[in-house]
């Protein structure tokens, strides 16, 4: 199996998302705040998956300027949430660095008390598998 | 013992690729009874049915088995055949190796021996068969159109035209339907009004057709030829036949705050009210809820100035039965709602409206008296932008899978009429397909860019932010360009998914009808009988059968016309034979069937009998013919077997269970 | 001769209401939506017409599973029968969960017309479970004396 | 006892009944069978005892049809079945004088052997009358005692009450012996393994031998033809051919009867093998209970039986292996 191909499945396993269901209509990017930010499109995500070149989406600026602010995986109309095809390929670098997720257990003693609720969400959002 | 003749059918290639069909006809012979076996490229035509016919002549055939496609699709076909050589058609039996085997197996020995199985089953209950007859039953010769939209109002026309007696049953206080509410046609650009009014008028002065407005559908029992209908017809508080239609009630009417469903609730209407100028009958209808009289017990203004003395406040409810040889259902669409789409911002923005309230805002006698202006302020827009797909195509469960099909054309058409009328207003289109097949509809849609300078943009929009200052922010994007885009718009008009009408699912579930997973209703065979339902005697008639435009309709309303007058031309039809009897000497008289009956077929006879020397008047379950449909349910009710079912009788069932899993 | 392990091939039935479930069954024939052989069809007028004795009796001639699909509750043809045939099943199969069938073993589905692609989906899912459970011994050896 | 022999000899004195139906003596203290007395002299072998379990109302599908009315004495529990046949139009109320008895339970002879005593020549305590809560046995091995509760058959532990559902008079006290759960046994079997209920099942229905008892005592199991008798779906066969048989007989059998048995339990009484068929029965009537709201065969005329009936929202077959 040729590298690309490999790396595409591990994203589509990862993000429980079927990328043939897009029906390219661009909402994702219509809706993106990071838009202008990015170099690959949100609605771009899904061809690059779909073409297996997961090389140049793990290398893109797009993959640290998404905010997981998961407006494309809310309005996406197939169901397609081109905002999990980005998380999961950030994951596969971060597991790559040998970073892997917390467990539960290991998150109340980390806590800063002032560290503001969202923040954690929001990183649980974007690190959780 | 029967003499059985097994004919195995190739299909061209699509059993036999799959199948070896010589090995079925071979293994064929060996099962018991069979007298006859072979196979031939196509069963179905005129040389294989004359096969069938020489061997049931010559080999003394009392039975035939057919493997080939569905039964669904050559029952009849081969039933027939067999007729035309003598033998009783019910002693025809299908094996379905096509559908339910050659085109979903891939490997050839599988599915030889699947064939094989389905083959003995087949034979197994061929067995067992016994000769039937179709009885006789009458066919009322008057038909139903449930809906007075376009679709209705056609199918009446045209089967009122053949010299039959139809009644239209409409749920609103007028015919007209989604059609009236209409300002522009395309892609000819028709005034809507001016084509639907003609045909209205003609309908309720068409000496066969009988309309019942403000009156729906509450029962319907019987079956294809004899369906009986009570179709309540809702209290109008005004005597049809006394009023004159003068409108003075409407204009005195103090309650004037009611939202107008007519015009999708952009304003408001009197609690009597027509609900338009054209509405057919021009009889007005109270309003209950809105009306003071019915409120407070105070005010009686509308039967003080009726001059003709027609306002009845005491009316009541009143339930009309009918009988009817055909139904046609023509129940439309609505828009869905958007409250799934905030999105869009349709319920925070009076700016933000849909394609329909549109066509309301365009049409002289809207709202705004057919100026284009912002609902909010009045103001005349400026920018004005059109989004697609608006909870089309939608794999959420918040819009709907299905392409709406007819909002591609509209926006284009929208567009077209705010660019010629208003030359200084910009339009923008945000789509993602542009969908024209049909006559002469991608010319229109290309003149709209090419001609009316329409700027159509491919992407989505992804949010409509209403601004301080009332404008509109639209973020879309431009998929073509790989841009983001961000469009200040006055007034933002969205192309709303269509849905069946919701009634639609309670008038299915009376006509026993077949409905999708889209509450659209199911036609008998997706392109061979595209506008009769799987239930005989109930017809199709526009968009309750999917989405569709007015031309299609109406070509539709046409077809289902002629399914209905097809049926209604018939004196008798033949009644289906496989239908429920009981063996008096085992039926104990318990009522159990009688229970599940859902046609009331099953009655108790007194009746004497001879059970064995032993005569003796018992209480037995009688079957009535005409009524039963062959259901099944009483003979599972029934815990002495002695209801059986003609044509799927206990023992031939088992036979297939016992053949399958030999 | 080494003996050869027999493969379990599940003899599998399947009762499909005329109205709805059989022409589903036919949309994923004719939309080619495979699924094993293994599932042989009977065609029933509604599910009414299945008698619990019907299914007892694939069982004792050696199914390993029976099936029976019919219209959506609501959408039959006979306005009432699968409503019948729901409390039919429910009470049977809950007789054989507590005699001690696996509960697998038995399946009711609601297939419309329309609804090719679950037809397909049900018998594949429904096959799998099938394999997974095995052979039924259990309906065929109950008297097996000790 | 008397009293309900002299009520029976003054009907049939003055005309009211052609015929009484009872129980006569047996020629064991512990088998009293069910008869018709047609005269005064007969009834001097009437009784009605402890040991007088039989459900008399299936006779009346018979009795029916004979000539002039028939007095048939009807337990509280029996009064269910009969009205169930009323139901179903299995039998002909005008022809039934229903003479309410009351009852303080029913005695079981297998559970009073299998507290070992044998030999049995006669049995105190057995009587209706008798307020002794202690059974006192005469057996030649000497005299035993057992208190009457323990001497009693399951379904009188679970008893449905001591109401009469219908009747012309009632005669006797009743008492009240519900001291058990009644379906404490089919919950347990719930809650074993698969595997755990299948050998259950498979030792106690492996002990039957088809004699039909259980099918021809039953009252909802009247049809004039049993369908294991009939053609009708290629399964007569009276004799196991295969192993499947009986598992399948008891199965149809109870399936057949689901919503129509009122639980009176003959089933299991007359089993010759001991085996709890009521367990079936009552497996379906608890699933009944559960899932579509309480329901008592025979209670009454008019209610929809659980199986001809239903709603919108049942529950989905689904739910079997879903429930805890």
């Amino acid at each position: 199996m040729n590298p690309g191909k490999k790396q595409a499945e591990m994203i589509r396993e990862i993000s429980g998302v079927n990328p043939l269901k897009c029906m390219k209509c661009g909402k994702c990017s219509a809706t993106c705040p990071s838009y202008n930010e990015m170099d690959i499109k949100p609605h771009q995500f899904v061809s690059y998956v779909v073409n297996e070149d997961i090389e140049s989406l793990i290398n893109s600026k797009s993959l640290w300027k998404c905010l997981s602010c998961f407006a494309c995986v809310e309005r996406c109309p197939r169901d397609v949430k081109p905002g999990k095809l980005i998380d999961a390929a950030r994951q596969m670098v971060v597991r790559k660095k040998g970073q892997d997720y917390l467990k539960a257990d290991e998150i109340p003693e980390l806590l800063d008390p002032e560290l503001p609720q969202q923040l954690l969400v929001s990183a649980f959002r974007r690190y959780r598998r | 013992m029967q003499r059985i003749g097994v004919f195995v059918c190739h299909c061209g290639s699509n059993i036999a690729a799959t199948v070896d069909v010589s090995k079925v006809a071979e293994m064929a012979l060996m099962e018991p009874g069979v007298a006859h076996a072979e196979d031939y490229q196509y069963m179905c035509s005129e040389a294989g049915q004359a096969k069938i016919a020489a061997a049931i002549q010559e080999k003394g055939l009392t039975g035939i088995v057919v493997c080939s496609c569905s039964p669904r699709m050559h029952e009849a076909t081969f039933r027939k055949a067999a007729e035309r050589a003598g033998l009783n058609p019910y002693m025809v039996e299908i094996a379905n190796i096509r559908e339910h085997c050659s085109w979903i197996h891939k490997d050839m020995e599988e599915a030889t021996k699947k064939a094989v199985i389905l083959m003995r089953a087949a034979v197994a209950k061929v067995n067992l068969n016994t000769p039937l007859q179709a009885g006789e039953s009458r066919v009322t010769k008057r038909a139903l159109v449930i809906g007075g939209g376009i679709a209705g109002i056609q199918t009446a026309l045209d089967i009122a035209d053949a010299g039959y007696e139809v009644d239209i049953v409409e749920k609103t206080p007028s015919i007209g339907g989604r059609m009236s509410q209409l300002d522009k046609t395309f892609p000819t650009l028709d005034c809507s009004a001016c084509i639907l009014t003609p045909k209205m008028v003609e309908a309720s002065a068409h000496e066969k057709i009988t309309i019942y407005t403000y009156s729906e559908v509450e029962k319907v029992s019987g079956f294809v030829g004899d369906f009986t209908v009570d179709i309540r017809r809702k209290a109008r508080s005004v005597d049809m036949n006394k009023c004159t239609g003068c409108g003075v009630c409407q204009e005195k009417c103090p309650s004037k705050k009611a939202p107008s469903e007519f015009n999708r609730g952009l304003n408001t209407r009197s609690a009597i009210y027509t609900p338009f100028a054209q509405a057919i009958p021009n009889v007005p209808v109270i309003d209950r809820e809105a009306c003071i009289k019915f409120r407070t017990g105070k005010c009686g203004v509308c039967s003080k100035v009726c001059q003709a003395g027609a306002i009845d406040y005491e009316q009541k409810d009143e339930i009309i039965t009918e009988k009817y040889g055909a139904i046609v259902v023509a129940t439309g669409f609505d828009t869905i709602k958007l409250d799934r789409y905030d999105e869009y911002a349709y319920s925070q923005s009076k700016d933000v409206i849909t394609s329909l309230e549109l066509e309301r805002v365009m049409n002289a006698a809207g709202p705004t008296h057919g100026h284009l202006e912002r609902l909010s302020d009045g103001k005349a827009p400026k920018e004005i932008v059109f989004i697609q797909c608006v909870g089309s195509r939608c794999a959420d469960d918040r819009g709907k899978p299905y392409c709406s099909k007819i909002c591609c054309m509209y926006t284009a058409k929208h567009a077209m009429l705010i660019r010629d009328k208003y030359p200084d207003v910009n339009v923008t289109v945000f789509y993602i397909d542009v969908r024209t097949p049909g006559k002469n509809f991608d010319e229109f849609y290309r003149r709209a860019v090419e001609q009316y300078g329409v700027n159509y943009i491919k992407g989505q929009v992804g949010k409509v932010i209403p601004k301080p200052d009332g404008k509109l922010l639209v973020q879309g994007s431009d998929l073509l360009d790989n841009r983001q885009i961000l469009k200040e718009a006055d007034m933002v008009v969205l192309a709303t998914a269509i849905e069946p009408n919701p009634d639609v699912r309670k008038i299915a579930t009376m006509l026993t009808a077949s409905i999708d997973t889209n509450n659209f209703l199911t036609e008998a065979h997706a392109k061979l009988r595209p506008v009769e339902s799987p239930t005989a005697g109930i017809f199709l008639s526009g968009v309750c059968q999917g989405p569709k435009d007015i031309p299609e309709t109406v070509a539709q309303a046409g077809a289902a016309a002629v399914k209905a007058i097809g049926l209604l031309a018939k004196d008798k039809l033949m009644t289906n034979p496989c239908t429920a009897h009981s063996d008096e000497l085992l039926c104990n008289g318990c009522s159990s069937c009688e229970n599940v009956c859902p046609y009331g077929a099953i009655t108790y006879e007194d009746k004497e009998v001879n059970d064995h020397g032993i005569r003796e008047t018992r209480r037995i379950a009688v079957v009535n013919n005409a009524l039963c449909q062959g259901c099944g349910a009483c003979t599972v009710a029934c815990p002495s077997g002695a209801m059986d079912l003609q044509g799927f009788s206990n023992r031939q069932i088992i036979a297939e269970v016992d053949a399958i899993c030999r | 001769m080494p003996l050869e392990k027999k493969e379990f091939k599940p003899k599998i039935v399947a009762f499909c209401c005329n109205w709805c479930s059989y022409a589903g069954a036919d949309l994923a024939g004719s939309s080619r939506l495979t699924y094993p052989a293994d599932v042989k069809i009977i065609r029933v007028p509604c599910s009414c017409r299945v008698n619990p004795m019907f299914i007892l009796r694939a069982f004792e001639k050696g199914a390993d599973g029976v099936i029976m699909c019919g219209c959506h509750p609501g959408d039959c043809h006979y306005s009432t029968g699968n409503y019948y045939a729901r409390r039919r099943m429910t009470l049977l199969f809950s007789m054989l969960d507590y005699i001690g069938v696996e509960s697998g073993r038995t399946r009711v589905e609601w297939v419309s017309a329309a609804e090719g692609v679950k037809f397909s989906e049900t018998m594949n899912s429904f096959v799998e479970k099938i394999y997974s459970l095995g052979e039924n011994v259990r309906l065929g050896d109950l008297r097996c004396k000790n | 006892m008397q009293e309900l022999i002299n009520r029976a000899k003054e009907l049939l004195a003055d005309g009211t009944v052609a015929r009484v139906l009872g129980w006569k003596a047996g020629d064991l203290p512990y088998n009293p069978e069910p008869a018709y007395f047609e005269t005064a002299e007969a009834l001097e072998d009437f009784v009605y005892n402890g040991f007088c379990g039989a459900n008399l109302s299936k006779y009346m599908i018979e009795a029916s049809k004979m000539e002039g009315k028939t007095m048939v004495c009807l337990k509280p529990c029996d009064t269910y079945s009969f009205m169930q046949l009323i139901k179903e139009h299995r039998v002909d109320r005008e022809k039934a004088y229903i003479a309410g008895v009351g009852c303080k339970g029913k005695l079981d002879i297998e559970k009073i052997r299998a507290r070992g005593i044998r030999g049995i020549e006669s049995i105190e305590g057995a009587e209706l009358t008798d307020d002794a809560e202690t059974l006192k046995i005469q057996t030649i091995y000497g005299e035993k005692s057992l208190a009457y509760a323990d001497g009693m058959l399951e379904r009188c532990h679970v008893c449905k009450g001591k109401e009469h559902v219908i009747f012309d008079e009632q005669i006797g006290e009743s008492k009240e012996t519900k001291d058990a759960e009644r379906f404490g046994e089919v919950e347990r079997i719930e809650s074993l393994s698969p595997e755990e209920k299948f050998s259950y099942f498979q030792s106690e229905l492996g002990k039957c031998i088809r004699c039909n008892a259980c099918r021809n005592v039953c009252p909802a199991c009247s049809c004039r033809k049993c369908v294991f008798d009939s053609n009708k779906f290629d399964s007569s066969q009276k004799a196991n051919v295969d192993s499947f048989e009986e598992k399948m007989f008891h199965i149809i059998r109870a399936f057949h009867v689901a919503g129509r048995c009122t639980d009176c339990g003959e089933c299991s009484r007359v089993c010759p093998q001991g085996i709890p068929l009521h367990l079936f029965n009552r497996k379906f009537i608890k699933d009944i209970d559960e899932l579509y709201g309480e329901y008592q065969a025979g209670a009454d005329i008019d209610s929809k039986a659980p199986l001809t009936d239903y709603t919108f929202e049942d529950a989905e077959p689904s739910i079997v292996g879903k429930r805890g």
